[in-house]
């Protein structure tokens, strides 16, 4: 396929892809010009340049620490739900198990269940079981809701790569752990990642859940939200988002930049 | 179990759900041998395979390997190693990687892993390829890295499922030399799944024939070939003409059996059946003999019209039609002289001569 | 001589259990998974059900078995009206996200050689700021003086600012499908980037287009990426209540809206509950219709 | 290994397996742990009271006295809105404090999750305006089940520059005038919302109306629905539109006016000839408090209740406090500028709609739902 390209001579999928990436980041780029605007309203003419948001921002303890939890709970939730996600995934495609099917459904039914319904039903069965609320009662929820989207997209991976590669990993004299870890582990990696970025992200934005089962640590979305009863603290809000936001691609930028000064790390793993 | 059993499988059936993929499986496999398991799809005979790698256990039954019984040992505690039918080289590792994998516990240090995986890539000619990334390898290269990978763990034996069914017929061929060349040199026994009987007579010392889950015959190559012991045998292996008849009588060394094409058939007898018996009379294409004169005794010989021919280069077959026999009898012909032209006259009268030797005599059932 | 009842004789059963069935394998696999699960949704589950047949009473639940609710539902016009308007939102969301994603999934999986993780986080970095920052800076495009409407109005296009860009169904799809961007793309990219490229090249060996090869090779073979991607799209916007109301208008609501306002201001739990039974069964009946539809589709094709 | 190292070996593909796993186990340990050393950061210790209250309302300048006397805040919960925490309560989650509104504190009575306050324990008792302790449906048997702190109105905030006609006419009919149609918002909620409906449609108390009035008041929910903009879920939205000129005008509470016309936006909160809305809002003590940290929860109460933070809300919120003291200690020209129209909050408030409980609240909100649903 055509990959030697020049790139002023894009073909359509380039060009696609450009005009793409221009759909998904061109409201997001509004956040940061908008918290560097002097006033406390979001809307054009802009007012004029100021930092005192991201002052506001930093001198706002609560609205920090809420990210911290945010980004601890994304964290661990993306793990967790990935692991069991590619175990489940793997024992419903590996193996021939009565009761497959409804298993599988049972596992998706967070996806259908309304939120609400599931963050007051969590909220009752804890209260019932006497377990404070606290962060990690949000995390145990937001695992309950990434797990089916991790397992659905390690499903699709797996379904089709071939067992074979497993098998030969046991022959060749590996336990089932090692198997894994050098063979599934390798070859599902782009499932892995894609799990890893839609449950973090899953995790990080979730708000119903957070609010039902959280007591007196918030995460970021509860705060934002609740703090949309004051306009003046929308702009701090809107310099944090454009700080993520910059934040991540500055880390994203680096991690290349240390890849490509790297050797070739995984030229046949697909990622 | 006898002595010198390298497996053993005693008694071994496995079911998936009401399917009896292998059934009372008891037979051993001699240390050394390249033994082969020959059968059509879905005869069990991967399944067989499988159990021995240890991906599928028996539901009852037992194998030993090398006297150890198996059935509480996980694939990767097993000394056997697979030759995967689509080869399984993983994708994210180089030939290099994918040699050494298994070579993870071997102790060699890194120098000495490197010498070794350097002499099996001579092994398998493939010199230089190390670095090679798994999709930058042609089908007959991966069949060799898999040989590869398998081989360097010098497993006790050696199991290959279906390994050249995805090869053209040339380079298959080219294959079926060299594996048969690796297995003596390196005294390995090789368990070998094929749906093919041609490979499976020319490399194997001794073939197991299933079907349906049940093992009909084990026997060298040549004995399957001469003397199969069922019609199911007779018909897989090569092509058979098969004539119904009754045993009419038996001497020390001789049997007749009165057939109603060929008339009354002689055979030495080598397998017992009673007066009267019904049974079928065989007899390979290549065995028959024709002659376009009549010949001077009429037994041992059957007259016959000529019918289509197939030229295959270094034989021809022709298909002979006989009185009383709806289907046309199947000669084959080595092209010695190129005098095909001679015989491949439609309705040519030709009488077909065979000998006594040439007849096999299976029960009917 | 039975050794069966010795502690290492009942291990040595238990491992032959282990390696013999693939049952016990799988369901150990899964233990951990299914635990959680059991712990976290058997109850809400028990929950749902059982309050969906009870009756709400100022405060107070009537605990008495009553199908009064699921009457209701069919009875009034509203439930079954938004429910569908819901469908039918969250089916134009799915459709659009799935087409507009899979190109660009096809570009990573095909077209980037070296940096692929890059291109995937690229995608998903938008979706690290919060969705209801996400939302306002929709606004700010869409709004009254947004970035629309004032570009317009600069190149003189416009002297009056276009309302109908926001507060409306159609805002509420382009917003979602903003939204689910990543959701969509990432299945589909993980079930391009498996399809083994030899097969591509087969296709075009033997004679087709690239087209054809597309429609015969690709598109089935990417197909369990594009189901993954349909349902985590579709799914969780069919019950979502915050972008309706923040994007949709007056007349925004979907069925989401309704079971909130029961759980909260409404006060009618049993009837939030009977309404998301409902919701459950229907989407759960069309995921099944679908899977068969594909189902079937995979079948021809292969 | 430090984590230069980490990254330069995980890029160069050098890190073993084992050393991977170690790196990795260590970093699930330290995010673990996290959770638990953030806590203590925050410094709240499981001897205080936990207050579910606003994001807003827990700010410590709110507070002052009791972090004087206890060293640090209590602890909070935040809830956006009172049915959800009303929810969240019912479902299980305990709290010492909250601080809901006057119209639901009937609901929560007869939920059973509010307690009688005694009033002796609370300093500032006596300084709180005397019309503020006796709204009904907070006091049952001559015991106070509520401490009124903040207040404020509902009514219009809209743009004299674009609507002039109102300026001298300020009427809630602003939000049915159908030349403004497209420009008009809602509060998205009953208090704020269908009440407003109601006193524009004319019941004489819309929160107890008849079937007649609510007929009425359903009427001209849809008459207006049709002119709706959209209905506001938080006061950002409607402000953020009324800054960008995409409304006209809509309803909101009286900080807003104070926070745009700050801003040097062109705004006017109406006071409607059919009255405006006044809302007080204040605590409550749970029934299922911790007994332990009863002193602290009167503690914290009447800290909100001091001078001190009635002229903070004041200023800075813009809200009136339930203090009467606080107002004398505000600059009247301050207190203007803010939109009170006199220093004695009783005047304020005696000319206002008092927001009490509203009867049969699930019908209103049915009522509602059915209108946005087109029906």
């Amino acid at each position: 396929m055509n990959t030697n390209r020049p790139w002023w001579r894009p073909d359509g999928f380039y060009i696609y892809a450009v005009l793409y990436l221009i759909f998904i980041y061109l409201p997001v780029l509004f956040l940061p010009v908008f918290s560097f605007n002097n006033s406390k309203y979001i809307a054009f003419p802009l007012k004029g340049f100021t930092l005192k948001w991201y002052e506001a921002m930093i001198n706002n303890p609560p609205m920090l620490n809420a990210l911290m939890n945010s980004i601890k709970i994304g964290l661990i939730v993306a793990i967790l739900s990935t692991i069991f996600g590619l175990l489940a995934a793997k024992a419903v495609t590996r193996y021939r198990m009565p009761g497959r099917a409804p298993v599988v459904g049972f596992i998706m039914i967070p996806l259908v269940i309304p939120e609400i319904i599931l963050g007051i039903s969590l909220l009752i069965l804890l209260s019932l079981a006497d377990i404070p609320l606290s962060l990690l009662t949000v995390g145990f929820a937001h695992l309950l809701l990434c797990v089916p989207f991790s397992m659905l997209v390690l499903v699709s991976r797996m379904e089709g790569f071939d067992k074979s590669m497993e098998e030969a990993g046991l022959d060749l004299g590996e336990n089932a752990w090692m198997t894994f870890w050098r063979v599934t582990f390798p070859i599902v990696l782009p499932g892995i990642i894609a799990s890893l970025l839609l449950t973090f992200t899953i995790s990080f934005d979730e708000f119903v859940l957070a609010f039902f089962l959280s007591s007196i640590e918030q995460t970021l979305p509860v705060y934002i939200w609740s703090s949309l009863r004051f306009p003046s603290k929308l702009p701090p809000t809107l310099a944090l988002g454009a700080a993520i936001f910059m934040a991540s691609f500055i880390v994203v930028t680096f991690a290349e930049w240390i890849r490509r000064r790297g050797v070739r790390l995984d030229s046949t793993s697909g990622i | 179990m006898e002595h010198d059993a390298i497996i053993s499988f005693q008694n071994v059936s496995k079911h998936f759900g009401k399917v009896k993929a292998v059934d009372h499986a008891s037979f051993d496999i001699q240390r050394g041998e390249f033994f082969s398991l020959l059968g059509p799809s879905g005869c069990g005979k991967t399944t067989l395979l499988r159990m021995v790698a240890g991906f599928e256990m028996p539901s009852s039954g037992e194998i030993f390997l090398d006297g150890q019984p198996m059935s509480v040992s996980p694939p990767n505690r097993r000394p056997v190693n697979m030759v995967f039918q689509n080869y399984a080289i993983f994708p994210h590792l180089d030939v290099r990687g994918n040699i050494a994998f298994g070579m993870r516990k071997s102790g060699l240090s890194k120098g000495d892993l490197n010498k070794r995986i350097d002499e099996v890539l001579e092994l398998i000619k493939l010199p230089g390829y190390g670095s090679r990334g798994a999709d930058e390898l042609s089908g007959g290269q991966r069949q060799r890295v898999a040989l590869a990978r398998a081989l360097i763990k010098q497993p006790k034996v050696l199991l290959l499922d279906e390994p050249l069914g995805a090869l053209d017929k040339k380079l298959r061929e080219q294959m079926q030399i060299e594996l048969r060349q690796l297995q003596q040199q390196l005294g390995i026994t090789f368990l070998f799944v094929t749906h093919d009987q041609e490979e499976a007579l020319t490399l194997s010392d001794r073939i197991a024939v299933m079907s349906e889950g049940q093992v009909l015959e084990i026997a060298a190559p040549s004995q399957l070939y001469e003397s199969p012991s069922s019609r199911f045998v007779a018909d897989f292996i090569g092509t058979m003409n098969f004539f119904e008849g009754t045993v009419t009588a038996i001497t020390a060394n001789n049997m007749t059996i009165a057939t109603q094409v060929l008339g009354e058939v002689r055979t030495t007898c080598e397998e017992s059946f009673p007066l009267g018996a019904e049974v079928w009379v065989a007899i390979r294409p290549e065995k028959f003999r024709p002659e376009f004169t009549s010949p001077a005794r009429d037994i041992d010989s059957i007259e016959g019209r000529m019918g289509p021919s197939a030229y295959l280069g270094d034989r021809s077959h022709f298909y002979v039609h006989i009185a009383n026999r709806d289907d046309p009898v199947l000669v084959a012909l080595q092209n010695l002289e190129g005098s095909v032209h001679q015989l491949s006259r439609p309705d040519q009268p030709v009488w077909l001569r065979w000998s006594e030797d040439a007849v096999v005599v299976l029960a009917k059932d | 001589m039975n050794n069966a009842v010795t502690p290492s004789g009942i291990r040595l059963e238990l491992r032959k259990l282990f390696l013999k069935s693939e049952p016990v394998r799988g369901y150990t696999l899964l233990s951990p998974t299914l635990l959680a699960m059991i712990l976290g949704l058997a109850m809400p589950l028990v929950v749902l059900f059982t309050l969906s047949f009870w009756l709400q009473e100022y405060l107070d639940f009537i605990r008495t078995f009553s199908l009064a609710n699921y009457v209701e539902f069919f009875q009034k016009p509203i439930y079954v009206k938004l429910l569908l308007k819901s469908i039918r939102i969250s089916g134009m969301v799915t459709i659009a996200t799935v087409l507009l994603a899979y190109p660009m999934a096809y570009f990573i999986a095909f077209r980037v050689k070296s940096n692929k993780l890059i291109w995937l986080i690229l995608i998903t970095v938008p979706f690290w700021t919060s969705y209801l920052l996400r939302v306002f800076a929709w606004k700010i495009m869409l709004g009254y003086n947004g970035v629309i409407n004032s570009g317009l109005k600069s190149l003189g296009f416009l002297t009056e600012p276009l309302a109908f860009l926001l507060y409306n169904p159609t805002s509420v799809v382009i917003t979602l499908a903003h939204a689910w961007a990543a959701f969509a793309i990432l299945p589909i990219y993980v079930s391009l980037e498996k399809i083994d490229r030899s097969l591509l090249e087969a296709g075009r060996d033997l004679g087709e287009n690239a087209w054809m090869t597309f429609l015969r090779v690709t598109l089935p073979l990417s197909l369990p990426g594009v189901i993954a991607a349909s349902l985590l799209v579709f799914i969780p916007t069919v019950g979502d209540y915050v972008t309706p109301s923040l994007v949709g208008g007056p007349r925004g609501i979907m069925i989401g809206n309704i079971i909130q306002s029961m759980f909260g201001q409404s006060q009618n739990w049993p009837m939030g509950a009977a309404i998301s039974v409902m919701l459950m069964f229907t989407v759960a009946a069309m995921i099944g219709l679908f899977l068969w539809g594909t189902h079937s589709y995979r079948k021809r094709v292969a | 290994m430090n984590k230069d190292q980490l990254t330069e070996k995980l890029a160069t593909g050098k890190m073993s397996r084992r050393q991977f796993n170690k790196a990795l186990a260590s970093l699930g340990a330290t995010m673990v742990m996290m959770p638990m050393g953030s806590r203590m950061a925050l410094g709240a210790s499981g001897d205080h009271p936990t207050v579910f209250t606003w994001e807003g309302w827990e700010i410590p300048e709110l507070h002052g006295d009791y972090i004087a006397k206890h060293g640090e805040s209590p602890n909070f919960a935040i809830f956006a809105d009172e049915e959800e925490a009303f929810a969240k309560m019912r479902a299980g989650f305990k709290v010492d404090i909250t601080q809901p509104c006057t119209y639901k504190i009937p609901m929560w009575y007869d939920a059973g999750i509010i307690e009688p306050i005694d009033t002796s324990r609370l300093s500032n008792w006596s300084d709180i305006t005397p019309s503020l302790k006796t709204i009904p449906g907070t006091v049952y048997g001559g015991k106070q089940y509520f401490i009124p702190t903040d207040w404020g109105q509902t009514s219009v905030l809209y743009r004299p520059d674009l609507a002039p006609e109102y300026v001298d006419n300020e009427s809630w009919g602003i939000l049915w005038d159908p030349k403004y149609k497209g420009r008009l918002s809602m509060s998205d909620s009953l208090v704020d919302g269908v009440m407003v409906a109601a006193i524009y449609s004319g019941a004489e108390n819309p929160f107890d109306m008849t079937d007649a009035e609510m007929a009425k008041t359903r009427a001209a929910l849809k008459e207006q629905l049709p002119l709706i903009r959209f209905y506001w879920d938080s006061p950002t939205e409607v402000e953020q539109a009324l800054a960008s000129g995409e409304l006209v005008a809509g309803t909101t509470w009286n900080d807003s006016y104070a926070t745009m016309k700050s801003e040097g936006h062109n705004v006017a909160y109406m006071s409607p000839k059919e009255g405006a809305m006044t809302w007080v809002c204040g605590f409550c003590i749970m029934t299922d408090h911790d007994p332990a940290k009863i002193d602290k929860i009167y503690d914290y109460i009447d800290a909100y209740m001091s001078v001190e933070t009635g002229v903070y809300e004041i200023t800075e919120y813009g809200y009136g406090h339930g203090n009467a003291k606080a107002f004398e200690q505000v600059d009247p020209e301050v207190l203007a500028d803010l939109g009170f129209t006199s220093s004695n909050p009783d005047d304020m408030l005696g000319s206002g709609i008092f927001q009490v409980a509203m009867t049969n609240e699930a019908a209103l909100q049915e009522m509602f739902d059915e209108v946005k649903a087109g029906y």
